[in-house]
Order: C-alpha cells, then structure tokens, then sequence
C-alpha cells in the first residue's frame, strides 16, 4: 500500500495502463464500432504508447510539468473527442501540482476532481450523457464521500474503483447525449460507451498500484 | 475502392503538400497540418478555420487574401487536435487577435477551444464562432444541435473580407456572427463516400434511392426517398429552408454546392430550378455560386446554402478573394 | 442511374440556363444553345470554342473577360451543329474576326469548318486552329489522330489574353497554336459515365481496374490495368509526354485535370507526385492549376497537361480571366 | 418515267425518303449501335421528319432555294457528322441551280456530283473508307460513264441504283478509317455501315420516282 504518489510512480501506473489498454484491442474497438466511429482504441493506445516511447524524458519532470507533458502528449496524439478530454483534464491538473514533490490522498482527490471539472466543461458533459464521464464521476464522488468519512485510505480506493465500475456498467442502458451514438436512432442503449471503458481501466489500474 | 492515393495513412499530409506546390501563396507546417499565408499583414484580425479533412477545397483552400490566414486538418473527418490548432493560431496572428470559425461538431468545438485556452496563455487573443447552418437537424440545448455545412465558406468570406478592411476582432466578430445567424443550408447526398482507411463505404443506397439531409460525413438525413427530378430536389431542400428562416422579399446569396462526384452540369440545373423557386417567392438573388465548396470526399449529391444579405454584408462579399476555393 | 435533372432530352437547355443564372455577365441564347458575353468590346477578335455537352465547365465556363467570347454547346458527346456555331461565332464577331477552338474530332472538325464557311458567306473572318493534345492516341495522318482534351484550356486562355490584349487575327491564331505545338496531355480513368439519355455506363471496369489513355467520351485507352498508387500513376502519365514531347530544362504549366467525380484531395495527392517527378528531371513549373476543368460528366479518373512556356506564353497565362472556370 | 424535275417533284421525293427512313428504325439504329454511338436512325429521321413539317414553305421556293433550305433545315436538325455533310452536300448543289427552273439528266449528275465532292471533302473522306460516301461514289460514277455512254436515261437509273446497292453492300467488308467505328479494334468489318445505307435508300427512291 502506498500513501504518496511522485513523479516515478505516476510514471510507472501510466506504462502499467498503456500495457491495458493495449491488451483489449478487440472489446474496445469493438464497442466504438457500434457506438461511434471504431477508432476509439486505436486513439488511445497511440497515445499511451506515446507516453511510454517518452518515458526517459518523463521521469525528469516535478509532478506539475510531468502531468502537462502527459496532457499536451495525450492531447495531439490521441486526437478527435477523447484526445482533448484527456489533454485537458492532465493539464489542468497540472495547476493544483505545482510545487507540490508527492500527491498525498488529498492531492489525488484534488487532481482527479479538477480533471473531471475539466472534462466536463469541456465536454459540456454531465453524468448520464453515455460517456467516460459516468465513469470518473462515480469514482471521484465515492472517493470524496470516503474522504469525508475519514475512511482509510485502502477503503477508500476500493470504493473509488467499486463505483467507477457501475459508473461504466450504468452507461449500458443510457441514451447518448453527447458523442456519435447520439446520431444512431437507437440511442446506443443496450451497450457500454467505449470511452467509460478505457476511463475504468485506467482507474483501475491506478488502486491496483496504489494497493500494491 | 479506387482513389489516387499512397498510402491511407499518408493521404492528409500528401494531399498538402500537393496544395503548398499549386499554391504560390501558401506555406504547410508538416507534422501540425497547418496551411497559412506566406504573407502576413501587420494588425490584420487573424482568421483560422479547419476541420476532420475530406471536405475539399475546404479548408485549406480558403487560405488566402480576402478569406482564412490559416486553415488547420485533421484526419479525414476527424477534428484536429488543440495542437495543431494552436499552431494555426500562432500563424494567423498578426497582433490583432484571432477569430476561429468553427462548425458545430463536438470533436471540432471541444478541440477548437482547447486551441482557444492554450493560445490565451500565449497571451493571443482569440474569440471563436460557431457555424450551425444545416437545417437538416433540429436545434436544440440538450445535444451538440444543427451540423455546420457549407454556409461555413459564407462565414469565412464576410469574416475575411471584413478583416482585410481593417476591422478589429470584435467587429469581425460580429460580422462572422451576423452570417451564420442568416445562412441556412439543406443537403441531399445519393451515393456514399468512402474513408481511404477503411476501405469501403459508410452506408449504403439503393439505385433508386436518396437520403435527403444527410451530413458531409454521412450522417443519418431526415428520410431516405426515392430518385425526383431536380425540380423536387430544389422543391425539397428550398422549402425546407424556408420553413427555418424567412427569407421573403429579401437579397440573398445562393450557393449550389456539390458534395464531391455530382457533375457540375447537375449543380446547374439544380441551380436553374432553385432561382425559379426563389424568384415566384419574391427572393432577390444578388450572386450566385455553384461549384464544389464543402465537399464529402465522392460522395454525390448537394447542398443549397442561402445568405441574407444587407448592404454591409453585400459590400463584404464583393470583396477580392484570392483563396483558389472562392475566387471573387 | 441516380441524376439531378429532369427530362434527359432538356439537360443541355437546363444546365445553359442555369449558368446564366448563376454568370451576370453572360447571356444565354436558347435553340441555339449558345453562351456568349454580355459586353463587347469592339475590333476585339472573337474567340469560339465549344463541342458535346458534359465537359462542364467547358466550354460556357470559359466565357468571359479574358478567355472565350462564345460558347457553342452540343448535345452531350455530341458536336453542336454549324448553326448553333454560327451563331456563336455572329455573337463573338465585334470587327476583328473570329478564331474557332476546336478539339480534334472529325464531328467537331465537321461542323466547326462548315460554321466558318457559313459566317465567311455573311462576311465575317474566320480562322481556326485544331487542338490534339492526348499522347495516348498516335498522331496519324490516316485518321482523324489525336484527341483534344485539357490542354484545351490553356488554349482558350492563352489565345483569350492574346485578343484581349488587342492583338490581330494573325496575331491571335499564331498564339493559339504555339499553345497547342506545346501543350501536351494524358489521362487515365477509373469509373465510367452515365449519359443522361442512355441511363447506364457505356462501358465497365472491374472494381481493381483502371484504363490509361482513356478518352473524355469513354474512348478507349492503350491499356488496362490493375489499380496502383498514386506515385504510379504520376510516373505512367508523366512518361508518356515525356516521350512524346521533350520539356526537358523548360519552364512549364502544368494542369492536373480531375474528370468529374475525383475527389480534389486526390488531385492534390497527384500533384505532389507529379511535381516530385518533374523537379528530378529538371523541368521547373512555372503555375499549377488543380480541379475540374475539362470533365466526362461522373468519370473518375483524371489527367495531366504540360504546356511549355516563353516569357510570351507566361504572360499570357498570368493575364486576368474572369472566366469562372479558370479565374487568374 | 420523268424526264425533269421541278421543285413539287423534289419535295415528292424528299417526302418519300423520310417515309422510307421512317419504316427502317431498327435496322439503321442496330447498325450504328454496332459501328456507332447508335442515334444515325434518329438523326437521319429527326431531319426527314422536319423537311415534311415544313413542305408547304418548300413549295413555294425555286430550286436553287429548295437545295439551300433543305441543307440548312438537314444541317440543323440531323446533327452529328451525317447533319453537316448532308447539309453541305445540299448547300453546295444549290449553287449549281441558282436560275434553274427544271433539272435535267445533266443537271441531275451535276447535282448530285457537287453533293459527293462536298461530302468527301467536308468529311476528309474518300472511297473505302467505310462511309455513306462509298454508295454515292459509286452511284454518281456509274451515272457518268452511262451517260458518257449515251445510254437511255432509264438504263442510266438503273445502273446509278445498281451501283449505290454495290457501294453499300461493299462497306460491310471494309475497315474504317473515318467515323466512330475507327476507334473499334476490329475497325468495324463484318458490319453495313449505316451511313451507307440511308444514303442508298435516297438514291433508290430518287430512282424509283423518276423511272415512274
Ligand atoms: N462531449 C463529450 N464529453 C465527454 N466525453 C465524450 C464526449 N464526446 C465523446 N466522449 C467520449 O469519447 C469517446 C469516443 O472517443 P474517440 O472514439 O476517441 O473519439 P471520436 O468520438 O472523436 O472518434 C466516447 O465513447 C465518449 O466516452
Ligand atoms: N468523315 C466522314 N465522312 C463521310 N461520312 C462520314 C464521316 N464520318 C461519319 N460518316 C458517316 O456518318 C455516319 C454516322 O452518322 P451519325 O450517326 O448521324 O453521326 P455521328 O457519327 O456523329 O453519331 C457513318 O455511318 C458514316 O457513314
Ligand atoms: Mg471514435
Ligand atoms: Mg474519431
Ligand atoms: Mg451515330
Ligand atoms: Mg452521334
């Protein structure tokens, strides 16, 4: 179990969710090729493994610069919706880093709430809109009311992780709002959103590490 | 799929650089998509538009005197991204600021934003219009609303001519605004297109069908019919517009577009149909344009696109265009 | 067959009618189905081009100030008869004489010839020059030989500043055909066309296939062929006129000419490769011109023109043409 | 057996042609559908039809007019490569006529002589180039010699209709050198071209007119 996080370790759950990503070609491509375009892993994993070929460069940064790196990084190599959600969201976490050495788990309720503001803003998203929103909502809600209970910091994580999981199933039986599934007549309901997908594996991912 | 194409991957970046070799006045920044001026005019309001690609000549073929300082590409039909819009920006600007005009896709108005936030920290000014001409879809709050089509080359017209007057960003602006709150467009597409990297079409028609409002990228129309007459067409799609907005006993500038394979001849008999309609209704058109403008690689079909014009935007869309897109 | 246009027998009439409502500044004289400037400008030669229908925008989209005086429209792939040609050449007389464009086909040769002794009956001087442009076909002297395609463009633009500038006849002609001694072209197709009053492709090609040298009528080429790349294609045309005609260390014009239903992004892909071949052989490109200009109503397919050039020629060719064609 | 002809016998003639042509759709389309693009019926008929519509205008015109309102009218209306050669033929026979009242054995061939010349050098066409000049070639040639012959004017129709029938027949095994059919690979040959035949249907009812 971790209680901080620093710049190697976000280093190394980002090569950790690149190696996920990577894995689910078929299932995420898949679920986009019925919901949107189909180019929904193949824009994510670019953009993971982006970050790993960068790893060297990285692993030089304080925590601030590290997370605009990643977000201006994700941000032209993934491209097309998820790309700026993602960019976005890393750079404006950035801000909440600054001059800080190691997130405690403060700081990392702090930087993925501010991601999820980004996101959503940008987006002009709310929970319910069948996107990768559903996912982070649920997590970072769950980890404030956990925060706010003065639970440990191992129930917390596997609180985040528990309702980042029905955030992503939640989004089966939604009607698209926002995204390309919005065009179809049937609204995508009756399948999970690509996009809640790949934000639960990176949450995942995450506690795992966190947990280790 | 027969296309004069390398290889899928490539087709963006080959196809600029072919544009920058006919192009005399043009640069391309490779890696960012980017096609700009070479000339620049000091404290000119700077104009960039862009989108997914396939859409030929736009964007980059509005880049020149009297329309677009930069024109930003994406892959085909896929938003750039904020990077590649930034460098647009840093292209077009001049110390006047920039005015990006966007169509209102949510991949384009996320990016193009993104773009916005970045190039604010770079102390750029930069405001942003968002074209929402396809009478096609509903608009509405609760979803992205009414696509932007090629009332979009209307936009970049006024929005450059005026700039080229002179005017500061804010009353580029406002001009750019004024246009796409009098431009309508409504389209019909009858045979798909075909993404180089995919291979094969989108969506299918029958020999004998036609899917009136779909989208440049082959999004769902509001009904699938079978083949008219040009005469219906016009019926179809001016009525349609119409209904949106009224245009009566006002001046107008019509754009007969053509979405990438239907020959110029039909745009012209569709042309000669939609000025029969438009004059029993007492609509005056003051010029007229007809041609490919906003494209969807080879798809055919077509778009009729009009503009209400006062003396102010009359005078704007008189104005020299050197941009090969749009010469006027 | 899926057309936007009314009766099959009207389209020429419709379409004519249509460019008049779209071009204030010509006019359109029905029966004869000719296109004509509005202004004239007296003692300036005239200049008539003209032949089938479905060329678009040859040859009424040549009509204006600095290119054609008159356009003589035919039925679809079909040369216009002599009257509607003397009506033309009556419209474009204005004192100077009149000089006849025509493309090498013996119907157009026909009645394009007939016309000049008809308008030479009322007193009014003809010449004319033959335009036979396509390496694909020998030059022979046993049959009619080589097609005109276009590189008939740069003909009527040559030929129209030459008159504009107020040059004679003589003067005029000479110009003309020093044009088409150095222009030469080569083409390719990959869809067939439908004509309106056939309503099927006149022929077929395999969905791998692509015929080189196949003509703007469907013509037949010198060989078919399975698809390729862009960079091959480039190096099949190119070579053609290469060895037909020596531009080596000249300055050129070089026109990529889309048939109808290619995409511009792909002509713009030729483009790259096309001056990336003639860079490595030493010949330098003076202007580039990319689009629609001589088409085969949906053909796909496309072709490549060089026209070698002198300081006459480039300024010629830098003359403005208001023509909406080809505006310079 | 008419020995003249004035402009009423003329027009007889043309008004039989067009009946004749009329009657023969199939054959001279299929014919052109082979060697062509397939419209010579329609040209030939369109013409023909025209020239009946506007008889009575005809009627009223001396024989030098007759010639030169029919090759307009034919010019015009025919179209294609047959409009122009038949209305050059018909516009350059008129000047032979200018102040004639009555044609004459003489004139006739003069007419029909200056017809062909026109033809062949309008088409830049000769003999055995798979044309309609092939049976009128052979038509006037015949004329000629029996008339040099000094042949009864009966026996001199017959051998001019002869010769058209043979001139026809013999494009069949020719390859072409003029016209579309050049651009087939087998030039055409097995096939009648169907220029040839109208061109011999005028003859013949030329002939079968005279010889009533
Ligand atoms: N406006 C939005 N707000 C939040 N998420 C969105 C929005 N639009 C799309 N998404 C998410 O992006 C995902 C698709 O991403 P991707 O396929 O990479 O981009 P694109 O849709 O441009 O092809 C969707 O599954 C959805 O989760
Ligand atoms: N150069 C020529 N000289 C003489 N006759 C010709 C020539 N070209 C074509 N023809 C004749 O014209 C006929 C075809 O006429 P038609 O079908 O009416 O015109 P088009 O070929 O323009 O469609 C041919 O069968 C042939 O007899
Ligand atoms: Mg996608
Ligand atoms: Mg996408
Ligand atoms: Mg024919
Ligand atoms: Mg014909």
């Amino acid at each position: 179990m971790k209680n901080v996080l620093n710049t190697k370790d976000v280093v190394k759950v980002l090569k950790i969710i690149a190696k996920r990503i990577e894995e689910n070609k078929d299932y995420i491509t898949d679920l986009d090729a019925i919901l949107g375009d189909g180019d929904h892993w193949a824009n994510m994993n670019m953009g993971y493994q982006k970050i790993v070929s960068i790893e060297e460069e990285l692993l030089e940064l304080n925590l601030a610069d590290l997370f605009k790196k990643v977000g201006m990084t994700l941000m032209s190599t993934i491209g097309g919706s998820s790309g700026v959600l993602y960019g976005d969201a890393f750079i404006t976490a950035h801000k909440s880093l600054i001059g800080v050495e190691e997130m405690d788990k403060f700081k990392i309720h702090e930087v993925l709430d501010s991601g999820l503001n980004a996101m959503m803003k940008r987006g002009n998203a709310k929970p319910g809109d069948k996107t990768m929103i559903d996912t982070l909502y649920q997590a970072v809600k769950a980890y404030k009311e956990s925060l706010d209970n003065n639970d440990e910091f191992e129930i917390t994580i596997n609180k985040m992780v528990k309702a980042a999981e029905e955030g992503m199933e939640s989004t089966k039986e939604m009607e698209a709002a926002k995204g390309r599934a919005f065009y179809r007549t049937d609204k995508g309901v009756g399948h999970i959103d690509p996009g809640a997908v790949t934000m639960y594996y990176q949450i995942q991912e995450l506690a795992q590490y966190i947990m280790l | 799929m027969k296309k004069i194409i390398n290889q899928p991957d490539n087709v963006v970046s080959e196809m600029l650089m072919g544009i920058e070799k006919a192009n005399p006045d043009v640069v391309y920044h490779s890696g960012v998509e980017v096609i700009s001026r070479k000339q620049k005019k000091d404290n000119k309001v700077g104009l960039v538009s862009g989108g997914g690609s396939g859409h030929e000549p736009a964007h980059a073929g509005y880049v020149g005197y009297g329309m677009l300082d930069a024109a930003v590409s994406g892959n085909v039909f896929a938003s750039p991204s904020p990077d590649r819009i930034l460098k647009g920006i840093q292209e077009a600007d001049s110390g006047a600021g920039v005015l990006l005009i966007i169509k209102n896709y949510s991949g384009d108005i996320m990016n193009f934003n993104m773009a916005k936030d970045l190039a604010q920290m770079d102390d750029i000014k930069v405001e942003t219009v968002v074209v929402k001409d396809d009478v096609a879809v509903e608009e509405s709050t609760y979803s992205t609303g009414r696509r932007g089509i090629a009332g979009t080359v209307f936009v970049h017209k006024i929005a450059g001519a005026k700039a080229e007057k002179g005017a500061s960003l804010e009353e580029v602006k406002e001009a750019a605004q004024k246009t796409i709150d009098n431009v309508r467009s409504m389209g019909m597409a009858m045979t798909p297109c075909i993404l180089p990297a995919v291979g094969k079409p989108g969506f299918e028609l029958d020999d004998n069908e036609v899917e009136i409002g779909m989208g440049i990228h082959g999004e769902p129309g509001i009904e699938r019919t079978s083949k008219k007459t040009a005469k219906e067409y016009a019926e179809i799609m001016v009525k349609k517009i119409l209904d949106d907005y009224d245009y009566s006993s006002s001046e107008v500038a019509l754009m007969i577009n053509g979405l990438g394979s239907t020959p110029l001849m039909e745009l012209y008999i569709l042309n000669n149909e939609v000025q029969n309609i438009l004059k029993d209704k007492g609509i005056k058109i003051y010029k007229t344009f007809v041609g490919n403008y906003m494209t969807a690689l080879e798809m055919s079909g077509c778009s009729v696109t009009l503009l209400k014009l006062d003396d102010e935007l009359k005078d704007l869309l008189d104005f020299e265009s050197k941009a090969p897109g749009m010469r006027v």
